[in-house]
Order: structure tokens, then C-alpha cells, then sequence
């Protein structure tokens, strides 16, 4: 049982729902340590996913992927339109063009995935970004009993604890790291939208 | 949170509008993907100069593109870096054949996005990074030193440069003076409101300030008490004078700028003070600049920037310029 | 109260120093009385345009000081109109043979310390009184329309006329014909703080703006709620046209102004508004200016102001300035 | 019993006293219907006046009544300079070059102040103005006893009462008028600093 690409279309939606109803949370992370605009970045940038998966579903996985890197990219600005942008980019080019995902072409996804991130970002664990979710969250995702929705779940549950990591850390990317020691008391809001789609896709995928 | 606005989603967009109906005769603004160019179409043979940024930060960089400084603008949406698409078409739309040098402000959004925009563009591109603030540590423990102030007079040295018809490596050189030459440092007395937001990105109480604030609401190096203009001035003054460091002697010119809510009397009060200390410290003020020139919204409070001159600068300085914001010798 | 002011009795005139310092080629500026001249004595032959107004407002009158706009400026305390010692000197300072014409706003003390100045000088002297504000009923019951935004225009174009050899009844002429042209109206999303003061002139509900301002804190025609900017827009524009009033096929220059705290990109924004409702009544805008040309210190706001133009003061807005706000042709 | 030139001196102390005691009240007041500067006016005129008088005091009433109007006239600006500066020029042509002055003087003077206010600013009793301080204080000060204390303090009596009648006033002249009716309800700053002033000189030339 695996994914086809209208169950990654289904999970992308699915994000888009959990990015709307966590908008305002992750302006408010934002406005805490950066300038307040993630959720309204990566709102804007899911919305566009939205259109342009209605207006003309892509018939592979990979194809999914890569419509949804460039949409971000050509919407989301900011750091995290270039990270996320790249991080799908990267997966759809790891999944080749199987119409269906088994459990280790999600892996690898998600391992191509954080690789982009690294090669654009150049952050690395303890940092406070989106790489303190997505490092335990490729770590975690293991295909013991080949079920697609167990790896995404595991990896979920690994990014949200990641996030959670990141909230005594002293930043040192992004804009947090202008703050200092100042930056210390918040969660990182990348490392918090990562665990959230995260949790989007895992949740997609039990129900697929 | 009251605005002059009709919808939060659609500000940037509206306000383009309205710039191109104030400039017919200097701009032309595209929409999808949002792109600000010189009217005309791109001169061929000429460098093209292209910069960009989150917007709410007017009159940069829209402000600043005509005869004699940028070609093209990239506004993101407020506060957010533009897309690499918008960098790409702003490439595309004003390379007359000598290539494009892109400014790009020191911020991990910026450099991103205008990063995969010289990867994706088909012209000759080279990008340099402004990072002015001597407010951030430039140490491996942060993104390095935010651009500020020192950017407006990065565009207009190296926009004259370029009117001139200096190639695409010496542009690049003299930008890279420029940026080695210039720092600036800034204070907040209120925070902006974010449109999208629409609450205060920071607080402050009635009697404090923040020194060391960025230009996107974001909280500086640390909170103290609003004293007088003199002290602000030194505040700001002192850490930029130790930095490069400027000394005796030193030709600059002398950035005193609003960061939006500040009226122009408190602007030319504090600009009397900070000539008064240079001139103490017997730093030459040759040319200045008084006004809202990088903004944050409505914030009030100010910065100040000094560039250390030579006189290809000076010369570049004076060129003609024919923009919205900036217009002389023409 | 937070400003950048070392002390609330001092602040017109450590401004005005930092002023001299910022425009040492364009300005001199005179202490005790205080008067902004332009740098180069008197213009033998021209006629002297002088015009002043309470502090508070810049860049006018100051920053309108120079080539082709005026000869002087008395910057009165904050919001005060400066006495008539300011415009006696101001005019023995500026006047070149031909006489000083006086541009005063519509304000009863304005009105007073420049009436007493004509009577006290030694030049010849002419006065006219600018009251372009809808806002207020020009009846028996009031004490007339106030000045405005439309003293902008008015100084410039006079300006230019007097640059050209126009003399002292040419000038008065013209300047009579555009105040019986131009009409503005403003609004207030916030008061400002007058530094004397220290707290807001008037209160405004968190989601209230006041309709009607006029440039000194002085409260307007009502309190209504904030609404979009198209309501704001119209709200002001709709009493101008009615006004004159002014009809589909006018020729006209749109003047849209902020007062002060607003930014650019909200100001923007409302421009491109007022030119889309102008254009659908078959209005034609052929000139505009679009910035922070006479502020109300920190007011957030905006106001309109649209004047009726003919061939001559096409001509006369386009000729060369050099001041320090405005500046083109040169 | 008549005033001197040091008398007149005096009084004028006193006024500038009385001014600077009331500043915030008149800034007040004029931010309730105007541009809240008429407090702050009167004082910097005031400090003016004093320190002219400390540097080289005149020797004649009118000549220390001409001081006063030249420098009012050169430091307080707004609608309050021209308007005091005239009244006080006014008064000091009206009392010649007597080196005392008697209760007749006085109240010629006072006349002449109306007069002046009402030549320069046009307006009429009702108007909301000093001038509704003025009409009645120049009807009080009758010199039954010759006393010109007495004259002076039924004078700033009629002045106070004047100053009071402006509160349910709609204004017709000045920047209140620009309020029509919301003018209503505020006492006129210029007619309460009328009113301060007659108290003082008043209270002056009691204690001389
Ligand atoms: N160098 C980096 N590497 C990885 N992630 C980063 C880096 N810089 C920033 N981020 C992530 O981007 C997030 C901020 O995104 P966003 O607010 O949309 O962009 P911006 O900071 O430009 O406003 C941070 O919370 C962080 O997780
Ligand atoms: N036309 C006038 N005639 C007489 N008094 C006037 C007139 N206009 C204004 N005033 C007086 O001047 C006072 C205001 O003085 P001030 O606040 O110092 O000047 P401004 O109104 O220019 O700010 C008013 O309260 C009123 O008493
Ligand atoms: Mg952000
Ligand atoms: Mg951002
Ligand atoms: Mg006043
Ligand atoms: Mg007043």
C-alpha cells in the first residue's frame, strides 16, 4: 500500500487546512523572536498550492512535488519560501517518477529534503530553525512495517519534539539570531511549521 | 490598528498602483510577479542595477529606480523578501546586454531568494550583500549584520556608476567599496504595526526606546530609557564612529534618516547634533542627506549611516539622479 | 511624550541649525529673529515671495526656501505663527528692489503679525491670504477657511514666477488667481503631540478618525469611523469637487499629502484611489505631487488638495527648483 | 495717590507672575477649543517682558507700557501677540508722558486697550474672545473714588464675569470658531488671560 500522487495532492491539502488554522500561531512565534510574518508567508504560498492543484493535478508523485516547490517558491518569500521550496524540490527529484511511494521512497524524500534545506540554509542541528524538526524527523522515519502513514507519524511526532527542542536555544540563523540571548524562551516558528505539516501528511496518510 | 488601507492581503499591490499613477513618466510598475523598472525599456549596454526587498520600507527601493540609480525594484510583500521570480523578470526586463548587479540587504530571506534568482536568470548577474548594522554581532553566532541605511547610498553610487557606463566588474568592485566604507545604527521610540499583523511588533513603555532596531519591527540590542536627542545621537553615533572605525580627518557623508513616524524637525534637530560631533571629533561632513529615506511604516524614531568618502564617491555622489525619491542635475 | 528634542523651548531653534547644517549651499538661516533665507542675499530685480507659519509643518515653509520657490520663511514656535519682527527682517533681508510679496495662510494670528509687518516695512509690499480648506464654512460665523495644502502649490508656482522677472502686481495676480483655484481637505487617524504640550491635542477612539483637520491639531468637521481607505479617499475628495467645483474636462494637479506619521506606502495607496475617482468623473490630472510636503508633526493622516491648472501654471509647476524639499530642472 | 512708572513696573511683575502660575491652565484650555499654545505664548512674551524691565526700566508709564507692547508684539506671536502688543500700545499712547498716572489715565488707558484690540481684531462682544473680557472691565473701572486700585479691581471683577459669559459661547472669531458649535462649553483662553491680568494689576496697585 502505498502513496499515489492524488494521496500527496490529499496531504498537501490537508497542510493547507493545518497552515490556515495555525496561521495566526505561527505569526505570533514569528513576532516573538522575527518579524511576524511566517504564518502569512507560508498561508499565502499553501493557498497558491491550493489554485494551482485545482486548476491542474499533476498525474505523478514527484510532478505533486514539484508544482508545490514552485509555487512556494514563487509566492512564500521571505527565508522560508526558498527552504521549503527547495526541500520539495529536492524530494520530488528523490522520488523519480513512480506513480506510486513505498515507505523507503517517502524516507528518501524526506532525507532529500533536509539536505536542501542544509545546502540552501547551511544550519545545522541546535541552530533554532526548521532543521532541529526535520533532522529527528528523517531520523525517526523508519520503514520497520513498510507502512507509509507509521514513518510519517513517527517522523511527526519526532519533529514536534524537535520544535519543542528549539524553544531554550539562542538562534544563530536567521533573523531570531539578531536578538541574542534574547531569542531564548520561544519556539523556533520554522521548526513549529515543519512539525505541523508534518503531522498534516502523517495524519493524511492513516486516513488514505 | 488604523491604515490607510483597503485590504491587508492587498497593499502592496494597491500602493504600486498608485506609484505608477505618480510616476508615468518615471516607472513602469508590472504586477505578477511584482516588478518596479525605469521607464523606457532596459539601456542597452548599460548595466543594470537591481535591488529589492520586504516592502514597507518606502520609498526603498521603489523610490529609487531611475535615471542614475536602479533599474528595477522587487517589492515583496511588507516586511517578507520578494521571490526569486520577481528578481528573475526584474533581470530579464532590464538587461541591456551588460548584465545585472543585484544589492541585496543582508537578511536570510534576501540572500536566499535573490541567490536561486542568479542561479535561475539567463543573463550575467553578480550579487553583492549589504551589512551596514553595526547594531548585530557579525560573528558565526548570528546571519551577520543586518542592511540598513547604507543601502540608499549603495544604490545611488553604484546606479551613477552604472549611468555612466562602468562594466559589470567595476560596479561590482565599487559597490564593495562602498559596502566596506559605510555603517549605520538605528533607534526606535515606537514599533510599527504590520498590516497583516495589525498589532505593535514590539512594545515599549512610555518612557523607553530600542537601540539597535532593524527596519522590520524587529527588537534591537536592548531597551533603555528615552533620554534627549543628544544622548540618542550619541548612542547611535558612537558605535558606528568606533566601527569602521572613522577618524580625524575622514571625508563622509552624513545619512540622517526618519525611520517613518519621526517628523522632519525632530530630523533636522538630531542632524545638527551629529554634525556638531563630528566636527568635534574632526570628521569633515561633505555631503548629507536629511529625511525618510529607509523606512519601517509608521515607525518614529531614526538612524544614522556615514560613508567614509574618496572622490570617485563624491563625484558619483553629485551625478545626476531622477527618481521618485532622489532627483538632482536633472 | 517620546521625541527626538533636547528641550521643548529650544526645539524650532536646534532645528533650524540642524537645517543650516544639512543646506549649507541652499539656505542661511537667521537667529533672533528667526528667518531661512536663501543662501546668496537678495535677487536684484525679483521679487521677494516670504511666507511663514507656525513650526510643526515641515518641510514648509523652510524646505521651501530657494531657486524658484521662496526668498524666505519665519518659522513661528511650534504651531504659532511667528510675529511680524520675523517678516520685517525676512523682507529687509530678501528684498532686491522689487518688492516682497506675502503668502500667508488664513489664521487669525498669521493674518495679524503679517498685516502688522506690511504696515512696519520699508519695502513695498503686497499680501495675499491663502484659505483653501472645505473644511471649513466660510461665513460671518467663522474666521474664514484655514490655509493648507494648497500653500504648497501656491508657493511654488508663485515662486517661479517671481524667478522668471514677474512683478510685485504680476505675482499678486497670479497668486490671487491660484487660491481661487485650489481646494483641500484633510483627515487625522491619530493626533500629534505638540512638544510644549506633551500630550495628544485631541483624543480618537482606537477605530475612529477625525474628517476635517486642519494642520495644527486643531480638531475637524466630525469623528467617524475609520473605514477603508476608498471611504477615506472619497470623503475627502467628494467636498473638494463640490466645492469650486470642479467639472469633467478640468485640467488639474492632485496634491496628495501626509501628515507625517503616515507612510508612503499607505500614501501611495490613497493616491492611486484618488487618481482612479478623478479619472472616472473625466478629470484630467496632469501634474501630481505625492509625499509629506506640510505636516501636522506625527498627525497620522492624509489630506487632498487639487488645484485647477491653465497653461501658465503648467508651465510655471514645471520651471526649475532648487529647495530642499523640492527640487527638479536643475 | 497715582502710579508711577516703577508702579506700572511692578504691576507688570506681578502679570508675569500670574501668567507663568497659569500657563498649564491656558494651555489647557486652548488645546479644549484651540491649538493649546496661548499658556505657553503668553509666558515666553512674559519672560521677555521681565527680563527687558530688569535690564533697562524706562521712566515713564508710558514708555515701560511701550516696552511691554514691543516686546509682546516681538516674542508671543499667534493671535495673542498683535492683539496684547496693540492693546498695550495703545494704552501707552493714551497716557502721554505723564510720570504718574491718575485714575482717569487709567481708565483711558483701558479704553484705548479695547480699542486697539477691536481695531486689530474685529471682533464684538459674543464672539468668544478677549474682547468679552475686555467690554465689561472697560465699563467697571469708573473712578468714583479716584482710586485707581479700585477702578482696577472692579475692572478684573467685570473681566473674570466676561471670561465666565464666553463659556456657553459659540466662538466667531479665532481658530475656536473653526469648531462652530462643539466650541460651546469652554471658557476662551484669551478672555481668561484677560481676566488674570486686570486681577493682577489690580491686586498691584492695591499694594502699592
Ligand atoms: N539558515 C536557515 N536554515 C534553516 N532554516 C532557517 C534559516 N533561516 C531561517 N530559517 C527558518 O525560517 C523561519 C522563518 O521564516 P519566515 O518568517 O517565513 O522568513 P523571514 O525570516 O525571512 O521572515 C525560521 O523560523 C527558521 O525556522
Ligand atoms: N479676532 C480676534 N479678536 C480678539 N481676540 C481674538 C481674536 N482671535 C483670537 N482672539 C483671542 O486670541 C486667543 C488665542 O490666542 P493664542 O492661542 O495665543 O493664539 P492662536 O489662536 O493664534 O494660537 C483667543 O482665545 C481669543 O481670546
Ligand atoms: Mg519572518
Ligand atoms: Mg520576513
Ligand atoms: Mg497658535
Ligand atoms: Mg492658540
Amino acid at each position: 500500500m502505498g502513496c499515489t500522487a492524488a494521496d500527496v495532492v490529499a496531504a498537501l491539502r490537508a497542510a493547507a487546512t493545518v497552515v490556515q488554522e495555525h496561521r495566526d500561531e505561527l505569526v505570533r512565534l514569528d513576532q516573538a523572536i522575527g518579524d511576524a510574518d511566517h504564518g502569512e508567508n507560508l498561508k499565502r504560498g499553501f493557498t497558491a498550492v491550493l489554485s494551482r492543484l485545482d486548476a491542474d493535478p499533476p498525474d505523478t508523485p514527484a510532478k505533486v512535488l514539484k508544482l508545490v516547490a514552485t509555487t512556494l517558491i514563487s509566492t512564500v518569500g521571505g527565508a522560508a519560501g526558498p527552504l521549503y521550496g527547495t526541500a520539495f524540490l529536492r524530494a520530488s527529484a528523490a522520488v523519480g517518477d513512480a506513480t506510486e511511494l513505498d515507505c523507503p521512497a517517502v524516507a528518501r524524500a524526506l532525507q532529500a529534503a533536509l539536505d536542501g534545506v542544509v545546502a540552501r540554509g547551511k544550519a545545522v542541528v541546535g541552530d533554532k530553525t526548521m532543521v532541529d524538526a526535520l533532522t529527528p524527523a528523517v531520523t525517526a522515519a523508519a520503514c520497520a512495517d513498510g507502512s507509509v502513514a507509521a514513518a510519517l507519524s513517527a517522523a511527526a511526532d519526532a519533529a514536534a519534539e524537535g520544535a519543542s527542542s528549539t524553544v531554550p536555544m539562542v538562534a544563530r540563523k536567521g533573523r531570531a539570531s539578531y536578538l541574542g540571548e534574547r531569542s531564548a524562551g520561544h519556539m523556533d516558528p520554522g521548526a513549529r511549521s515543519t512539525a505541523l505539516l508534518l503531522r498534516a501528511f502523517a495524519d493524511a496518510a492513516a486516513e488514505a | 490598528m488604523k491604515k490607510i488601507i483597503n485590504d491587508p492581503e492587498t497593499v502592496v499591490q494597491d500602493a504600486l498602483r498608485g506609484m505608477q499613477a505618480a510616476h508615468p513618466d518615471l516607472l513602469a510598475v508590472h504586477h505578477d510577479p511584482a516588478v518596479v523598472v525605469r521607464a523606457g525599456g532596459p539601456a542597452q549596454g548599460k548595466v543594470a542595477v537591481i535591488s529589492g526587498g520586504g516592502s514597507g520600507h518606502e520609498p526603498l527601493h521603489g523610490g529609487f529606480v531611475g535615471r542614475g540609480m536602479l533599474s528595477a525594484a522587487c517589492p515583496g510583500p511588507v516586511f517578507t523578501s520578494p521571490t526569486s521570480d520577481q528578481v528573475v523578470d526584474a533581470i530579464a526586463r532590464t538587461d541591456g546586454g551588460a548584465g545585472a548587479l543585484l544589492i541585496v540587504k543582508n537578511y536570510t530571506g534576501d540572500v536566499l531568494n535573490f541567490e536561486m534568482a542568479a542561479e535561475l536568470a539567463e543573463s550575467e548577474v553578480r550579487s553583492v550583500v549589504i551589512d551596514d548594522d553595526v547594531a548585530v554581532k557579525d560573528s558565526l553566532y548570528t546571519a551577520g549584520r543586518r542592511g540598513v541605511g547604507g543601502t540608499v547610498l549603495l544604490e545611488k553610487i553604484v546606479g551613477a556608476a552604472a549611468e555612466r557606463g562602468d562594466d559589470l566588474a567595476a560596479c561590482e568592485a565599487l559597490a564593495l567599496r562602498v559596502i566596506a566604507s559605510v555603517r549605520s545604527m538605528g533607534l526606535a521610540l515606537t514599533s510599527c504595526v504590520v498590516p497583516h499583523v495589525g498589532s505593535p511588533s514590539f512594545d515599549l513603555a512610555d518612557d523607553e526606546m530600542e537601540i539597535g532596531i532593524g527596519i522590520h519591527g524587529e527588537p534591537g540590542r536592548k531597551k533603555v530609557k528615552a533620554g534627549t536627542a543628544s544622548e540618542m545621537v550619541s548612542a547611535l553615533l558612537e558605535p558606528i564612529l568606533e566601527d569602521l572605525p572613522f577618524a580625524s580627518g575622514d571625508r563622509v557623508l552624513l545619512f540622517t534618516n526618519s525611520m517613518g513616524g519621526t517628523p522632519l524637525v525632530e530630523l533636522y534637530l538630531a542632524h545638527g547634533i551629529a554634525e556638531q560631533l563630528l566636527a568635534d571629533r574632526g570628521i569633515v561632513v561633505e555631503r548629507r542627506l536629511v529625511g525618510p529615506y529607509i523606512t519601517s511604516l509608521e515607525m518614529q524614531g531614526m538612524s544614522l549611516t556615514l560613508l567614509r568618502l574618496d572622490d570617485e564617491m563624491v563625484e558619483l555622489w553629485d551625478a545626476p539622479v531622477h527618481t521618485p525619491a532622489l532627483r538632482w542635475g536633472v
